[in-house]
């Protein structure tokens, strides 16, 4: 079946949009969108940041209101004013950032809002509740008692009582924006085969991934969204990955990852430049040793909890460490603390943008002057060069290549996930790091900046900076270093250099069997 | 947040200005406005005499004010300024007094200031140090500080100051001084600093500020060090005004002082706020009080409009926001 | 662990109070008397049941100065309707109607108008404060002894007062534990535009959270009614921080989405109560009472926050 | 970047205006009141209260305003809600509008010599109701009654009752708030009168009230805990007689004068309640302030001042110990008495 819509014989329609129009502040970001969901059927929905997605997302959900356009769903008009509308039409979301309150236990953030009553009292049929959740968390293969808090489960636990949810208000569409930002590998194909079953149960799908390969692998049919406008739909066969992304980005991509210069490959020629003997923390990391050579990106790569970000906030002085020597170019760090650290030259991207990267109610210029503030104090009053220091800002970011349409006033909220990140990164370039610490730096991001991104990286590189890249995304790694250290459990069970790098073995080793591996 | 405007979003950063702007002077208009309105009723509203009696009342709520933003921009509050102000009034008083041994004013003055930034050292550790809620912190030395300045006095007042001190809280032109250059210091500071700078970064993201190397715990403690200090110079001026060491000087000015910064625009939740909307908020509130007093209303009048006009005026900023700014 | 970690959290006054009681229990026979803790509870119980109020706003993120007021306002109008010879109960029906005026007030200026519930409570302080002076002319008012007889009143040789205290706590806990409404409170409080986002009408809540601050006010002011037989301008002033320091003591949060009645705020406003009357018992100097009381919190607090830091760990 | 330069000059400027605008006339001395004609028109006279939240503060209030009425003067009012600061600012908000003069209830004793001084560099007569102010070069005339004396001797009145019964008494004081002077003036009248005396009064507790009526009430109850044989108890201030009363009652101990158990009470101020209490014959004696007196002599005082006349610093109210004793021929005296309705 294909989107469209002269084809299709309206029954097997489930859900469907015609000319849906949204604009903010006069800036039109839906321009007409079309397309629509067959019942049963799963539709990738692709696209760059601030392309329109979310808008989308946001109109379906009830949030917000389309101009123009009409929406009818299940056969019948669907003009949600708000979530309840779209619960009660049956539609769920599965948002990128987690809508479940840590505070309260799991049968409860399920039945929020719908709270199964005793008989005709006020009060809540615990007994029933939790009958039910255990119910709903069976089908979603998640075998944890429904009293649990949230605020105790791992991400890819929570994306299952997300899910769990969507189930328990019988939807029969669920959204996915970006599902898979926050998950492990293993996580990751956990929830592919929960999704295979719940389309065998006749469920319809809106996916919403910048991991193309996932789209490829789970939809029947694709829509390409591009500033607002439907530029492309189809079914999944009639795509190629290079169709895709030129369709996205607008122009033709022949690659996903830039062409790293050959000698740098396995360049164990530049001399070290950050040194880690026998870092330990009990319960974190063990006897982590490693060195990271000038000019090198250096991938480190693992499942979630393997300790990856964990030591990664160890070096950074953000995490305590029981034992074990960090050398910067030769010199051995007593003091692990960011201002330690950043005056030395390392920078530190966290993976979590919203919670630990940014000030989101700041505006852009702040943000990024942040880490490099008192380079543009005078002292003893550290009183600020406002003209350097708008002169650095200006200059990071066409460097970063930050959208052009973003003032440097405008608070960074209201920024794509894409330029949010292009702005932690500026902030840590500004700093000139000899040492760059990037901890999933590509997540929740669109091709483009992906791209933008990488060839950062490598540039930095390039001019001799030590980048260490932490990834979820194995293929991520592969297509961007020079060399990938593997780790299991807070332990590093694995280096390989380029020339070795082989799919099977980095996840054997991650997992610690040949069995598990998964293509 | 400096305004550069980018030409190609010219019509929509303008409006943000403006809206801006609106927001940035609308007390200061709200005060004008009432002033101008109640001059033709209340008699002797325009004199200079009331002006002048107006600004002595002003400038020492506007210094603590001054502290309590730097605080509050931290996302913190303190709740013990005005037990500062009454423990560093009697400790200078006892000083410079007989009882004191007359110590000379200059030193009595330094001490005072000393032991305001002290105590605001003692908050600002136990908060950064401890980790514990400001507000019950702050709240704890509020008692136990007043009940200090209490015990150590037995109830009496002190009285029979040196001129020399009484000059700082009479003579405006040197309060006056003083105060605008707090004022004007500590607006800069903020604005014109990277101390300023990490203020405000340390209220909006604690934690993304760590990171960026930020020293989080320095600033948030020197904000209480600030506030401290601040209440006692505003402590040194009221004992030279009301020529007392008094052990329950400015016990009922705790919430003017809160109320006035929070008018001003000041977040509760910190990373916002300004010195010039904090004054804007502290002079709306003393020409209000001043104007109420001089029409001679009763006290349940001048407790109503005092209430009914705070309201007002915070109708007013919200009703804006959401109709000028809208919500994005 | 984390889970029994997390109550243990809520029981942290309990160590501090078993403590208080032992101290003073030391320094004077009469103190542990079954007589003199029921004494406790019935002291207790007004600015108690203000904090179970309270426990309501903070968790739900706000903050609501003006319960002292409401309180001043609700009694000086029952006062001046009792010494005109109305009915007692129509009275207290009344002081109930006024409270919920009050909350209702606060309610829509902060759902509706969206202004900070500090600035619309602290008008409302002011507002409520200026009412009362004016409905009692300042004047202290002595009201018929009905008011003391339904304060002195004993049922199962237990004063009135404290099952006022103790049904508000319960049904109070009930709500928050085990109704929809109590659930959604904690959501709201810790993100409410997650709250909204997850299909909860976060106004319906809020405005629900400051009329329930509004109730247990008239609640607290009959009860401080039933106590004092009368009225006079200072009534319920200060009410409102008492009622905060108990609700922070008994481990909820200022920022809302943490926190409980029972143990949490029945704890902090008994911790400190116990301690003013040890105070007392024991004849102690009277210009020691605030710092003590200051210190006793402090260290309740500090406890609390280092079980919290262990837990973390 | 304009925004942000604009605050210091806005500050300036303000402050700047308000400054230069003062200074122009202030000198050499503040007084814009225009030149009055003694007689010729009706005299304003400002009335400046530190707080109305007492039946005292409001009688006294009332005494004036008749005593202002019946001579047919115009009356200003001001309640500075018990904040100095802010009730210099009212006091010379008067100065502003040029009164013909200034009654004071002033917050304490020194706090107001700053008013004072004001008062006298616009040459307008000033007088303290209620309140003294520390010796100062300062010039005012106070009308007062001594917290200290009236309450030894209320205390004295109450020993010699205990002194009949011949036995030992327990005693409790109720004390006020602790920053107030009114409140220490009668604590040290208490204990003056309490020395000496151990032989029948043995002080066993000390309850700071903080002027609240429920902690008086939680005081008294747990005091009556405590020690249970406590038969003599003062109060501060008469307005906490509700709680103290309250208290009795929970303890079974509120007993007229003459039956068995009875608690000796005694007071200050002499309210609407005292009055009953005393009428019912459950108060032994309270010390009464004579409002009528000072309103009177106060508002003469001024009068007085304005033609020049010389009148004292202080003008002592007597007042007098109103009990069982003297009940019906005081009565009439007692402000308490009269606005009961």
């Amino acid at each position: 079946m294909t989107t469209n819509k002269e084809q299709r014989t309206a029954n097997s329609e489930l859900l469907s949009l015609r000319g849906i129009e949204k604009a903010f502040f006069g800036i039109k970001v839906l321009k007409g969108v079309s397309f629509s969901v067959p019942a049963g059927g799963m539709v990738g929905l692709v696209g760059e940041n601030g392309a329109g997605k979310s808008t989308l997302v946001n109109i379906l959900g009830g949030n917000l209101q389309p101009e123009a356009g009409t929406l009818r769903f299940a056969g019948a008009d669907y003009a949600p004013q708000n979530p309840q509308d779209a619960a009660r039409r049956g539609i769920a979301f599965i948002h990128q950032e987690l809508n479940l309150f840590p505070n309260l236990s799991i049968a409860e953030n399920i039945f929020l809002t719908r709270f199964p009553r005793a008989g005709t009292t006020p009060f809540i049929h615990r007994g029933e509740m939790h009958e039910r959740a255990a119910e709903l968390l069976r089908k979603v293969g998640l075998e944890i008692p429904s009293h649990r808090l949230v605020k105790t489960l791992s991400a890819g636990e929570r994306q299952l009582v997300e899910i769990a949810k969507a189930l328990s208000i019988e939807a029969r569409l669920i959204i996915f924006d970006e599902p898979t930002t926050s998950l492990s590998e293993r996580e990751t194909t956990r929830l592919f085969a929960l999704i295979a079953r719940l389309r065998a149960r006749g469920l319809a799908m809106i996916y919403i991934s910048h991991t193309l390969a996932d789209v490829f692998r789970l939809c029947d049919d694709i829509v390409v969204l591009r500033d607002g406008e439907v530029v492309g739909s189809g079914a999944t066969k009639t795509f190629t990955t290079e169709k895709l992304v030129s369709l996205m980005v607008g122009r033709t991509m022949n690659q996903l990852f830039p062409e790293r210069r050959a000698e740098a490959f396995g360049s164990e020629e530049g001399a070290p430049i950050l040194e880690v003997r026998d870092v330990s923390q009990s319960g974190v990391a063990e006897n982590i040793s490693f060195s990271l050579h000038r000019g090198e990106v250096l991938g480190l790569s693992g499942l979630m909890g393997a300790g990856r970000s964990e030591l990664a906030r160890i070096l950074f002085g953000l995490d305590p460490r029981e034992r074990g020597e960090v050398r910067l170019a030769g010199e051995v760090l007593h003091h692990l603390s960011p201002p330690n650290l950043i005056e030395r030259g390392v920078a530190f991207l966290t993976e979590n943008r919203r919670s630990e990267g940014l000030c989101l109610d700041a505006a852009v210029a702040d943000n990024l002057a942040l880490v490099t503030l008192p380079q543009h104090g005078r002292t003893p009053l550290r009183w600020l060069l406002r003209d350097s220091l708008q002169a650095a800002v200006t200059r990071i970011r066409s460097v970063v290549q930050l959208d052009s349409k973003t003032s440097d006033t405008q608070p960074v909220r209201t920024l794509s996930g894409g330029n949010q990140q292009k702005v932690v990164l500026g902030k840590w370039l500004l700093s000139k790091p000899k040492v760059l610490i990037l901890d999933e730096p590509t997540r929740g991001i669109d091709v483009g900046a992906k791209f933008e991104i990488y060839r950062l990286i490598h540039g930095l590189a390039d001019q001799g900076v030590g980048v260490l890249v932490i990834s979820s995304e194995l293929e991520e790694l592969m297509g961007l270093c020079d060399r990938i250290l593997v780790m299991r459990s807070g332990c590093l069970v694995d280096d390989l250099p380029r020339v070795q790098f082989d799919r099977e073995r980095i996840l054997a080793a991650a997992l610690g069997t040949a069995k598990e591996v998964k293509s | 947040m400096a305004a550069t405007p980018v030409t190609n979003l010219e019509s929509r950063t303008t409006t943000r200005l403006r809206s801006l702007c609106l927001s940035e002077y609308l007390v200061l208009a709200l005060t004008v406005l009432m002033f101008a309105a109640l001059a033709p009723f209340t008699p002797g509203l325009g004199t200079s005499a009331n002006l002048l009696n107006a600004l002595g009342y002003l400038l020492p709520l506007f210094i603590v004010a001054v502290g309590m933003t730097l605080v509050m921009i931290t996302g913190g509050i303190d709740l013990s300024v005005t037990s500062i102000i009454a423990l560093t009034s009697v400790v200078g008083a006892k000083l410079m007094t007989s009882d004191g041994g007359g110590t000379p004013a200059i030193i009595g003055v330094l001490v005072m200031l000393a032991l305001g930034a002290g105590l605001g050292a003692l908050n600002g550790a136990v908060i950064t140090m401890l980790r514990l809620p400001a507000f019950i912190v702050t709240l704890a030395s509020m008692m136990f500080l007043s009940g200090f300045a209490v015990w150590l006095t037995q109830s009496k007042n002190i009285y029979g100051l040196p001129g020399s001190f009484l000059a700082l809280g009479q003579r405006l032109p040197i309060a006056f001084a003083l105060t605008a250059a707090l004022g004007v210091a500590a607006h800069l500071m903020l604005r014109r600093t990277v101390f300023g700078r990490w203020l405000y970064a340390v209220g909006q993201n604690a934690t993304a500020a760590h990171i960026s190397g930020v020293p989080v715990r320095a600033m948030t403690f020197a904000a209480y060090v600030a506030s401290g200090l601040c209440a006692a110079l505003a402590s040194v001026m009221l004992t030279g005004r009301l020529e007392t060491g008094s052990p329950v000087l400015g016990r009922e000015i705790l919430l003017d002082i809160i109320g006035a910064t929070v008018v001003g625009g000041t977040s509760l939740f910190g990373g916002m706020g300004k010195i010039a909307w904090t004054f804007f908020g502290v002079l709306f509130l003393t020409v209000l009080d001043n104007a109420l007093n001089l029409l001679s209303l009763s006290q349940f009048s001048i407790t109503i409009t005092k209430g009914a006009v705070i309201l007002f005026a915070a109708v007013l900023d919200a009703v804006r926001n959401r109709f000028v700014v809208g919500r994005s | 662990m984390n889970r029994a970690g997390q109550r243990l959290l809520d029981f942290a006054p309990l160590l501090l109070f078993v403590a208080v009681l032992a101290f003073f229990g030391m320094q004077s026979g009469k103190f542990l008397e079954p007589r003199n803790l029921v004494n406790i509870v019935v002291q207790a119980s007004s600015t108690g049941i203000v904090a179970v109020g309270m426990t309501f706003v903070l968790l739900s993120a706000g903050v609501d100065l003006s319960v002292g007021a409401i309180m001043f306002v609700a009694a000086a109008i029952a006062g001046k309707m009792a010494l005109a010879g109305s009915p007692l109960a129509l009275a207290l029906l009344v002081m109930v109607g006024v409270s919920l005026i009050f909350g209702a007030f606060n309610a829509f200026f902060i759902t509706r108008v969206r202004v900070a519930a500090f600035i619309v409570t602290l008008a409302t302080l002011f507002i409520g404060r200026g009412l009362g002076l004016r409905i009692t002319e300042t004047r202290a008012m002595n009201l018929p002894d009905s008011f003391l007889q339904l304060g002195a009143a004993k049922v199962l040789s237990v004063p009135l007062p404290a099952w006022l205290f103790a049904v508000v706590l319960v049904v109070a806990h009930l709500v928050l534990t085990r109704t929809p409404l109590g659930r959604q409170i904690f959501a709201v409080g810790h993100d409410v535009e997650m709250a909204k986002k997850a299909g909860i009408r976060t106004g319906r809540i809020l405005a629900t959270v400051y009329l329930i601050s509004g109730a247990c006010a008239a609640i607290a002011a009959m009860v401080t009614l039933g106590q004092l037989g009368a009225v006079s301008p200072k009534f319920g002033e200060q009410k409102e921080f008492a009622a905060i320091t108990a609700a922070i003591l008994g481990g909820t949060s200022l920022f809302g989405g943490r926190g409980s009645v029972l143990p949490g705020t029945l704890l902090g406003t008994v911790l400190i109560q116990t301690i003013e009357n040890g105070l007392v018992m024991t004849n102690a100097n009277p210009y020691l009472y605030s710092m003590i009381i200051s210190a006793v919190i402090f260290a309740a607090v500090l406890l609390e926050s280092l079980r919290n830091r262990a837990l973390k760990l | 970047m304009k925004r942000i330069t604009s605050f210091p000059l806005t500050f300036v400027a303000l402050f700047g205006a308000l400054l230069c605008g003062g200074c122009g006339k202030s000198d050499p001395d503040g007084n814009t009141s225009p030149p009055s004609a003694p007689g010729a028109k009706k005299l304003n006279i400002g009335v400046a209260f530190e707080t109305l939240q007492t039946e005292y503060w409001v009688a006294g209030f009332e005494a004036i305003k008749a005593e202002l009425k019946k001579r047919d003067i115009t009356m200003l009012e001001a309640v500075a809600d018990q904040d100095a600061s802010r009730q210099l600012q009212q006091v010379k908000t008067f100065i502003t509008r040029g009164v013909d003069g200034i009654i004071l209830v002033p917050k304490d004793a020194k706090t107001c010599i700053p008013m004072i001084r004001a008062a006298n560099e616009a040459r307008i007569p000033i007088v303290l109701f209620n309140r003294p102010a520390d010796k100062t070069d300062a010039v005012s005339t106070a009308v007062v009654a001594d917290n200290r004396t009236l309450t030894r001797d209320t205390v004295a009145y109450m020993i010699e009752q205990a002194k009949k019964t011949g036995t030992k008494h327990k005693a409790m004081v109720v004390l006020g708030d602790l920053g107030d002077i009114n409140a220490i003036g009668r604590r040290d009248g208490f204990e003056d009168a309490v020395k000496g005396n151990e032989s029948v009064i043995q002080v066993v507790s000390r309850v700071p009230s903080e002027w609240n009526q429920e902690k008086a009430q939680a005081g008294v109850a747990n005091a009556l805990q405590a020690n249970p044989d406590i038969s003599f108890i003062f109060t501060s201030s008469d307005f906490l007689f509700p709680s103290i009363t309250s208290a009795l009652k929970a303890a079974g101990r509120y007993k007229k004068i003459g039956e068995p158990g009875h608690v000796i009470l005694g007071g200050f101020d002499g309210d609407a309640t005292a009055y009953q209490m005393l009428k019912d014959g459950y108060l032994d004696a309270t010390g009464v302030q004579d409002v009528y007196f000072e309103a009177q002599q106060s508002v003469q005082a001024l009068l007085d001042r304005r033609e020049g006349k010389t009148v004292g610093e202080l003008i002592l109210d007597p007042g007098f110990v109103i009990h069982q004793g003297n009940l019906n021929e005081m009565a009439p005296r007692m402000w308490g008495a009269n606005i009961k309705k």
